[in-house]
């Protein structure tokens, strides 16, 4: 038993810092440490920085083109350019799509595909939920129709994040009504641009346009674009959900995120208020200790014995902790958390603040961090899941 | 000791909650919302309705009525979420009632009765937080009449106004002053706030003010007591009107074959929010009916009540979103703006923690209700 | 609205203090406000005095030689007898079994066993919780078979609380097994001396005796002690549950034992501990809502119309707040709980203390009070309750 | 990073698990409890094991162990609810052996090992409560040695100890003393605490004492960071046992016809119970591979853990008594007397409001780990 990471993984970390801390471009760093809107162009922008250093898809392994990095190098790239203050990587291509092309994708799409992911270039959707499925997903009704070489697909999807950006999609689609509702389910790849696709923006109770409802009216999808076999999507979906979490937990952004409530608590007069303060601790303990389940999941990893299935807890408390700090940032504002300007969220406002520019943005992040025990089997599913591992 | 609301008090209640069903539809709000958060019209239709002159006394023009009829009319705004701050007008026309000169009575009373003034009061400072005895706005007598210059920030409907009643030191020692809008030196910007309505930041520079009163703390305390046991009965509307929406959603929406409403582990969490509701129901009539007492027990009181509120706002309103799933998180939907609204109220006239600071200095040997 | 009492009712409550501070016992009171063990005989002692005053049983009509008191006036009394220092008075005789022969029983079980429940003479014990039962009381065995003018009783009982002093015993017992399980019971009177009665104690975690199982192995009970007809029981026991119950939230016990916190908060050095007192003064507003709450009941009571439906409410959050205040008297003797010397809590006790005499018997009240969000019927079954007047 | 154990510290983890399912029966324990709360044949058992001698070093006749094996012990004794203060002993050897005199040790530290004496930390002072610089106890040099006089209270089976480590003040700087219960001037008066173990007053009154550090507060501080990872872990095991019984428990006690595993509000509270579960793991791990840390890292350590083991060990233990109803406040069942040793083991070392304190206290910009 060690804490401290090996002199190679010091080294490794090392590496990464100078290079993400060289890299990555100061206005975008500048933006997520205040929690200031980024736009499609920053996100872009850093993925393809990443691409070019063949680090955005750093979860790859070598022969596909990534670094083949172990567990613990992945959690000290995302903890590096966490704390540098990068943007988070829009995992819809590199995290999620693609490790499916992988594993059960055709050589074809694999050469087809792949490149454009892990160079940033074509912006990737996910297809999953849908009006009626929330953490029913199985119950998915979006159609899809085999007439010779083409699927038509007709139906809807929700929740669809980013989608006015995305140049594709990967969906969940039934192509059987037989059987138990998971058996009927196909992922199928489609290309945004046909004829038939429509984005509806959802706005949010923030404000902000982060997700979308997309339509599908007969959109024509070449059978190439299915991936593996008919109606085995659910297995596919599976695999992907299955695949080593732990960023799920987002300790690491949650640690920035520590030492900007700090940093406003102290201008806002409340860090030595001990009621606040306190408030502040706990918060860290809990931090702390979401961060040794971390890494005792990625030691698990390591070692390749023991694997720890505590997927479920990391969510909920990684969630738990995103919504707490976003909630007493609002708090250590009190009331100068009131105003609710959505221009002064923005990189490079020229008007008057209320109180002061740190405060602009902290009533949306509270309302948008609402979503966080929502989104990605909700909290509950995921108390369920934990039960199963206690009871059975 | 009795809680049952009088014939009036129940006529009123339904008055103004048809206003809000017929006239003040979630359109109309989102609307005005879209328009800036504030709409005089809406706010002429309230004192239409005579509710602007709830505290103004008879012969002033108003109705003349007391906390538990200020405390109905303030649920029904708040189960429909109205922009225009009807408190705030309770709170300005209470504290004039109570500690102004007549000719001052009589010059704005009437005006604030029949909704053609807006008087509001403008207190907050950056510096200050919730603590109303920090106050850097100075008044000096000048001839007959006084000079204010400072900053007051997040006034309610700020820029929309006809007039504040503004804290400043006179002499060393807090006063309270009225100022005029259109006064030489006074300029507001205005915004919107989380929950939708209207605030300002209001500068004063030498202006032109009338004394209200020289125990400003005094009546500052009050006013902000005004303020509290207004945004508790606010607070409780709001709460109502999401435990409906959200106990309607659980038996509608279906996961898994059936009715969220059919879940325990949900159904748990929605027995632990009507406790909520209850206790903070029970902490607004508290708070409404302690309005009057003795300065220590009604501070004491209000403290109390607002930090219950203060709870119960919270978690009626994240476990509501929670409940909604994804639908909660949407603009579209009608609850996410209760939820925005009770996180408002948890923020003014003193937050959880500070009312729990207060609680925790002001305890005694003796507690409970009566105590 | 008036929060405040009429005046008739502040006289009664003045002439109610008068008399019960002139007439409770002091050493009985000390005993009381320094949670010290009660005796048998204390508890009888202080029945025998309301008996004689003719208060044993406050909540009776007029008709059966009760006050024929308000609500507003019984929650009065409640009030003054616990901020006074009275024990409790043991429900079993006077508040659970003497409504239901009162409303059911026939005039000659009225005559025969109402007197001895008021003046405080007869023990009366309850026997409804059976092993196997637990939240699903319609669940229970214990068989009742009609012989003649008999009934042979069979079966066992549990949790029975001070059924070691027990005397009559009342009974939900089966009588058939047809139908569902709520329409085969039966109200039964059994006088506990019994042959085949017997009684064996449960020892609690706290190292007391409250509790006992209660064994009935071919009991004979006269036919002429059912309580009404033969597989109406559940009906009975039902409309004594229905009963007018705000004193389940035991609101002005908290008051007490609010005060007591403090005084041991005071003299253990954490009543002006910032961190401690924060958590005294959020119970102290938890107290204050329930009382709100328990007034709002009463009132409604009073005056006839909008029956408040929050019995649920009241049960949970009064047991919650009895853990409460008996584990913030624990925190506040901190290392000082650890001690826990069972003759140290009785009065009288000649040995020394450790720390002090008030810190003797925290330990043991906190893990006995452990029961309260268990016992007639635990909070999670109230919660049901409460769910489903909101949700149906 | 690795949080494998090794092979060895897993046949330790056997051995000791072995011992208590075997040897130290639930019956045993009970028996012991009714008679005391200690029994030195049991402790002489822990010796036999080489238990008693995990932190003496292998030339004073100890296995010479660290942190991570005590943890691996104690965790075991926690699962078996142990009464014999084996932590107590693991304290006191491993500040003997950091900072005694080579004479003590080798005096000392052997007859540790190998159980002959049990020596124990006596720190605790009435005026203290967790503050580890308040200090009545006073020493003085009397020719070649000292004389120390004083009160401690609540030293772990301190009527059954050979000898005491005392903190006492010395030319007005806290020292400390090795102190022998035989000593003349020393009485104790033992007593059984609410998790069923034994505890004592003692007196010390001119009581010979030998000066094991003049350096008094570091030593007692790292006594105390010893005890608070040796708790940490204890209550770990504590956890995992109770944890096992509820989860039986709801898998056979049927309501309404089936089990109370089926009910989702009992199964999400099971799992908000395997949370603070695994974040005590966690945590306990955290404390002792930090023991061996700097000062400020160390004691900033220490307090983050004991914070989590309290909330994590008072919630498990009530709501694992409110899952079992009736039968989990009943003296005769064993869980109730795991939820008794997890609200002992809350109050030792400092309490959860103790801790919270010290890490706001110690709160530092950067978070996290490795901070």
């Amino acid at each position: 038993m060690d804490l401290a990471f090996t002199p190679e993984e010091q080294q490794f970390r090392e590496e990464v810092r100078a290079w993400v801390r060289a890299n990555l471009p100061q206005d975008i760093a500048h933006k997520v440490h205040n929690a200031l809107h980024l736009t499609r162009d920053d996100m872009q922008r850093w993925a393809r920085i990443l691409g070019k250093k063949g680090w955005l898809g750093y979860g790859w392994p070598k022969q596909f083109g990534g670094p083949g990095w172990t567990a613990v190098q992945k959690h000290l790239f995302e903890e590096e350019a966490a704390l540098a203050g990068a943007p988070r990587i829009v995992p819809f291509g590199p995290v999620m799509v693609a490790p499916v092309i992988m594993a059960f994708g055709s050589p074809e799409q694999q050469k087809r595909f792949l490149p454009g992911i892990a160079s940033g270039e074509v912006w990737w959707s996910q297809g999953y939920s849908e009006p009626g499925s929330g953490s029913d997903l199985a119950s998915l009704k979006t159609r899809a129709e085999r007439r010779g070489d083409k699927y038509i697909v007709n139906g809807q999807k929700t929740w669809t994040t980013l989608a006015q950006y995305g140049e594709w999609i990967f969906c969940l689609v039934r192509t059987s009504t037989e059987g138990k509702p998971q058996t009927g389910i196909s992922f199928l790849l489609i290309d945004m641009k046909s004829p038939g696709v429509t984005v509806r923006p959802i706005i949010m109770l923030d404000g902000g346009h982060e997700v979308n409802e997309v339509f599908f009216d007969n959109v024509e999808v070449p059978a190439e674009n299915l991936i593996g076999e008919e109606n085995k999507g659910w297995t596919y979906a599976k695999h992907l959900l299955s695949h080593e979490r732990t960023n799920i937990a987002d300790v690491n952004r949650a640690k920035r995120e520590l030492e900007r409530l700090k940093r406003i608590a102290r201008s806002e007069g409340v860090y030595t208020d001990q009621r606040f303060r306190d408030e502040i601790a706990k918060l860290e303990v809990d931090i702390v200790a979401l961060e040794m389940l971390v890494l005792r999941v990625l030691s698990a990893e390591k070692s390749g014995k023991n694997p720890l299935d505590i997927a479920g807890l990391l969510k909920i408390k990684g969630s738990e902790i995103q919504q707490r700090y976003s909630e007493l940032m609002m708090l250590a504002a009190g009331p100068y958390a009131l105003p609710f300007i959505r221009e002064a969220m923005e990189a490079g406002y020229q008007g008057d603040y209320v109180g002061a520019a740190t405060l602009a943005p902290l009533a949306a992040t509270y309302f948008n961090m609402r979503k966080t025990t929502i989104y990605g089997g909700s909290n509950e599913v995921q108390r369920n899941i934990v039960a199963q591992t206690v009871l059975g | 000791m009795d809680f049952n609301f009088s014939d009036e008090q129940e006529q009123l209640r339904d008055a103004v909650r048809k206003w809000v069903d017929r006239s003040y539809t979630f359109e109309r709000r989102q609307g005005i919302a879209k328009a800036g958060g504030f709409d005089r019209s809406a706010y002429n239709e309230l004192a239409e309705l005579g509710l602007t002159g709830l505290y103004v006394p008879e012969d002033h023009g108003g109705m003349g009525m007391g906390p538990v009829e200020a405390m109905v009319v303030l649920e029904e705004l708040g189960r429909g979420i109205v922009l225009e701050p009807l408190g705030a007008t309770l709170v300005a026309s209470g504290v004039i009632a109570a500690y102004a000169p007549e000719a001052l009575k009589s010059q704005w009373l009437p005006k604030i009765a029949s909704g053609e003034a807006l008087v509001v009061l403008a207190y907050q400072e950056r510096k200050a937080r919730y603590r109303l005895d920090v106050c850097e706005a100075t008044a000096t007598q000048a001839g007959s009449g006084w000079k204010l210059s400072g900053e007051k920030s997040l006034v309610p409907a700020g820029d929309q106004a006809d007039a504040f009643l503004v804290p400043a030191k006179a002499n060393g020692k807090i006063a309270l002053f009225l100022v005029e809008r259109n006064a030489q030196g006074v300029s507001t910007r205005g915004y919107p706030t989380m929950d939708e309505a209207r605030a300002a930041e209001v500068k004063f520079q030498d202006a032109a003010a009338t004394l209200v009163t020289a125990d400003g703390l005094a009546a500052l305390q009050h006013a902000v007591d005004v303020g509290i046991a207004c945004t508790c009965a606010e607070g409780v509307g709001v709460i109502d009107r999401t435990m409906e929406l959200t106990a309607e959603y659980m038996n509608t929406r279906k996961q898994f074959g059936v009715t969220l409403a059919t879940f325990q582990a949900l159904r748990h969490r929605m027995a632990d929010m009507k406790m909520q509701q209850e206790l903070a129901r029970s902490m607004s009539y508290y708070a409404s009916l302690k309005l009057n007492a003795p300065v220590e027990e009604r501070l004491r009181a209000m403290a109390r009540a607002k930090y219950q509120l203060g709870v119960a706002m919270r978690f009626v309103g994240q476990n509501s979103v929670q409940l909604h799933g994804g639908i909660g998180v949407t603009d579209e939907y009608v609850g996410s703006h209760y939820f925005k609204k009770l996180t408002a109220l948890e923020l003014v006239y003193g937050d959880t923690l500070h009312h729990l600071g207060e609680v925790s200095q002001r305890m005694q040997d003796t507690a409970g209700v009566f105590a």
